[in-house]
């Protein structure tokens, strides 16, 4: 990989500010962004993402390109919990397995737009229903995880699983929804609501993203200290099936002609994990599984190593695999 | 003032439906929650202010007859032996207005 | 009514991110804007209206067609109330006459502000000053309803009001002491203050009442629950008096020759019912009456129709009388 | 230690300050309150997070003498009755300091 | 159920870590924290809005035995008759589960 | 000094609305801005002046200019401790006395944001490393007033003070980590950085503070009742030693030719005390001394002065002694 990628994407306010909040936590200057701001700000990054993700839709259309990537969006996000729990299998009990293959196969919505802040840095581009595919991709891993448990674990109390309650909370869930919802509202009123919207979501957005950032640099690093819970066999997948994950979905993205911005951007989303959406659905549905475990995975590894090594990386790969 | 039980009890903020709704189920008409709190027991530390939603608490107390908490104390040791948390009892005078 | 004046005051990123909001509920997803985020919302979208109608005041300057809409804006906060009453006690009993009457006798300032987005969007504008009128019509309605209470009630324990108390909890409150306050400020600092503050009172106004509308569609669905103890005749009246108000209005501003946009104006003040300063006065000084009906009237009947059919059928109305 | 009463009030936001009055007029030194709980009771659910700011409540406890609880408890009562809300009553062991 | 002490203690928020690691250090494994109520006391109103973030108490309670009350309570007099604050003990049944 | 300055930094939106906020309390409109807010605009304050600071910074370089005015910003943050605290012990036991000087040895940041919004509506500049003197300032006062503390107290309770614990506390501590981290970060990203932070923290700055504000205007004036605690000899203090310290810091600028600018806005910080950083420090180590007093003093009495009076009058001073 070539390193002024890697410089490229570091010396940047937004990542630096995340720095900044881990370095905060091993200082101990009792530096906190106090809630729910943080709350607000990704509610807010939610809909600037949707929004913006509509307008651009609406721009361009839907044509065949669009389904066949939203389709391989969708087969991801089945296939990756599914090879993720196998692995997994190898060394945890089957609830902490459920939990941390939903949580991979999900996706993680700041790291999306981290990579896409990346790729305008550097001048790229990338479709705008890429959002689409994000949403599409939240919660599958979900359902796939839930079934999962129910074929292998012994039907004790897992028996009465209240099925329309599961499919209600996987699919409206408060993420999918806002994005849902704020990619029909762009999409509905095009570039005449894009102009009204965008003094807040369209410009305000990247340095939003500056303060989020400092907020998740202190959450993440406060969870460091739990790493002791997860193990070297976790910690090593943590760093390594992002890598796995991101290879596959550039390589299928090239055999189907995916152009480059929206390769690397399907990559970053097959590698990132959730720690909102999925965490908390699982916190409901496995309460046997140890959150302090699979959040800590997804928070204080998987989104460190994508936001800083791995969006450059994979934009790198995609480089070598698609041409630049 | 009439003698009276209260239930002290803290829940993951994610169990909390599920606490209200077994309390509404049992005939308990009112209660007082405490949105957000944070702690430490078995399960470790509630950090509290997590982005993630999931490592936070909240406290709910009630004040019923004696009878209404033997009609529900089994079922409420089922929920915190699932879900974790912490359920106390204690006497109190509830004021008649 | 035409259908295109309804399409374009829905088909608008502010109006439709409220139904987003009401469907969460129904859907369950768990969505909220967390407090006090909308809290801080809502004043900061009072004193963005204050600053910018002292902006325009200190432009205009005060004439005497300001002190004739001004009067007329008063006269109506004071009658409102007392018809409202009448027709109210015919199947309600005194002390929810009162608290409901009050509630439509003062006014909605996020309805005021969405109308003026309305305005905005198909190209009209109204007078700067109409948010004085606005901030005059909140606080009388309070101490017309307290009157009604003392001529009506039986003097059992309202014989003790204190009435300094009374007078300072109606013309004191936030609302209005912002609103007035940033008015103030507006006017005298004039352009140069404008500039100042436009880039976030000004430029970000419409995209955070977007956000606000969100938060208020959440929680006007939330109170639908409770309709079954509002009845058929609140249910009613919440629909019908806006609409008679309006029209009154409407009647009067063209016997006095207002503009077309400032007597729109004026109708939607006199068709808004307040949901967060009337319920506070009433709930300290008529604690008989029962919130879960004048908030849920206010709150999730006359708001949303008023935002959603309202605004254009008194546009509309306007056009009709006023002439286009 | 010495043997105390420790008095708990839920009442609505808006008439906190009355409560306060109430208690401070009666020679109260000391109260702890915190804002914005929620819950339930004979007047329906405080929805608590309602941009109205009417459906709230605030718990507040005081830590008195047996002979101050016996001097306020009437007024309070009149107060609850007014207003709704909830007071319960029991013995603690206050910690001498 | 069991008959357990409950500790409650109203402090400072900028001591609330102290009184945290004087807790975990008598080998208390489980507390409860509720942040930022505001009350009064002999030190005056603790207003509990401040941009300074020095007037705002902190309320805790903890479950333990009776053993563990008496070997913490002297550090916690201490404790309190430095930094102010209010501490009270009741008997409560604990739920086991 | 000339009514002019006065009444130019008075009759300013962002002047105004902190008037608006006492006026508030003394109305008693229940007006708030609720926590955590206040608490969210500080930081974001914050943020703003560090990496603008750091961008101005990145664009001049560092000189001789440069550390010579960072020296005599140190010195001065320990002289001032040092001398009020001689001062104060004429009436103030020991306790108060440190607790006292500490405060107003420290800096307040906002009398320095002011300060500088007052500078660009005059026309006039500073260098952007004036920040930086304002970081430096921050903390020494803390220690020094815990080392008079450690001569004069009888060595009671005071003996175990651990030092490590209070070297961290007073330089990790919150303020002075985002103020050093966001200079360092706006340094190192330069005008790139700059125009990705721009839109929130530049554009957004002046219209924030008017809402900081606003809630200073509500925390001062509430703090007010607490006046008879202080008395009238701290009274006097609060408004005096702001003049001395604003005086000596002028005629020492004046001494080593700093420009006009950078010497008022030293003036302003050596002149501001501190009522956020110390206050928590003092707190922590000196709960002897009652808070009530230095809090009320540096929010309620000094922080009023300097930005209504003092501020012109600084300038004013800055321009007799330097020369328009
Ligand atoms: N001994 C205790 N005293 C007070 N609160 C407790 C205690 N044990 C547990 N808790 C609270 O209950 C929550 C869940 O406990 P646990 O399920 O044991 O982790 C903790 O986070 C604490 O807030
Ligand atoms: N039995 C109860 N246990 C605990 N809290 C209660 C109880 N009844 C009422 N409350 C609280 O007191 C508030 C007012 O009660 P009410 O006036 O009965 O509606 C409710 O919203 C609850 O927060
Ligand atoms: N009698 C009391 N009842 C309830 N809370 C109290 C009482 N006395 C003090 N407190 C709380 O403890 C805090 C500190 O008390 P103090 O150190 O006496 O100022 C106060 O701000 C209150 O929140
Ligand atoms: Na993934
Ligand atoms: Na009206
Ligand atoms: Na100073």
């Amino acid at each position: 990989m070539s390193l002024d990628l890697l410089i490229q994407n570091v010396l940047n306010p937004v990542i630096l500010f995340f720095f900044l909040g881990v370095l905060s936590i091993f200082l101990r200057t009792g530096l906190e962004i106090p809630q729910p701001i943080p709350k607000f700000i990704s509610l807010y990054l939610l809909m600037s993402i949707g929004l913006h993700g509509g307008y651009e839709l609406s721009k361009s259309g839907l044509d065949f390109y669009v389904f066949k990537v939203l389709g391989l969006a969708l087969l991801m996000a089945i296939v990756v919990p599914i090879y993720s729990f196998f692995i997994l299998r190898l060394k945890v009990d089957i609830y902490n397995a459920v939990a941390i293959a939903a949580t991979y196969g999900s996706i993680s919505a700041v790291t999306f737009i981290t990579a896409v802040n990346f790729l305008q840095s550097i001048g790229d581009s990338y479709s705008g229903f890429m959002v689409a595919a994000m949403t599409l991709m939240e919660s599958p891993a979900i359902i796939i995880g839930l079934i999962l448990l129910n074929i292998f674990a012994k039907k004790s109390d897992n028996g009465n699983l209240d099925v329309k309650e599961l499919l209600r909370e996987s699919f409206f869930n408060p993420s999918v929804y806002i994005l849902t919802g704020s990619l029909l509202i762009g999409f509905i009123t095009g570039e005449k609501g894009w102009k009204v919207v965008d003094p807040l979501f369209g410009q305000l957005f990247k340095p939003m993203l500056a303060f989020f950032l400092l907020d998740m640099g202190i959450v993440a690093a406060r969870r460091l200290s739990e790493l002791k819970k997860v193990g070297m066999f976790l910690v090593a997948f943590a760093i390594i099936i992002p890598i796995i994950n991101a290879t596959i979905a550039i390589l299928i993205a090239s055999s189907v002609g995916m152009t480059k911005g929206d390769a690397f951007v399907f990559a970053v989303l097959c590698a990132s994990a959730s720690y909102i959406a999925v965490p908390a659905a699982m916190r409901l549905s496995v309460p046997e599984a140890n959150p302090s475990i699979y959040v800590t995975m997804a928070l204080a590894l998987t989104f460190p190593f994508n936001i800083s090594v791995g969006i450059p990386l994979y934009y790198w790969l995609a480089n070598k695999i698609l041409g630049g | 003032m009439k003698r009276m039980k209260k239930i002290e009890v803290v829940i993951d903020t994610i169990h909390l439906e599920h606490l209200i709704s077994l309390l509404e189920n049992r005939g308990f008409t009112g209660y007082t929650v405490i949105k957000d709190v944070y702690g430490k027991g078995e399960r470790g530390l509630m950090i509290g202010d997590e982005v993630t939603g999931v490592f936070q608490n909240s406290y709910l107390f009630t004040i019923c007859e004696e009878q209404q908490l033997n009609d529900v104390i089994e079922d409420l040791r089922k929920m915190l032996k699932k879900y974790g948390g912490v359920c106390i009892v204690s006497d109190v005078d509830w004021l008649i207005h």
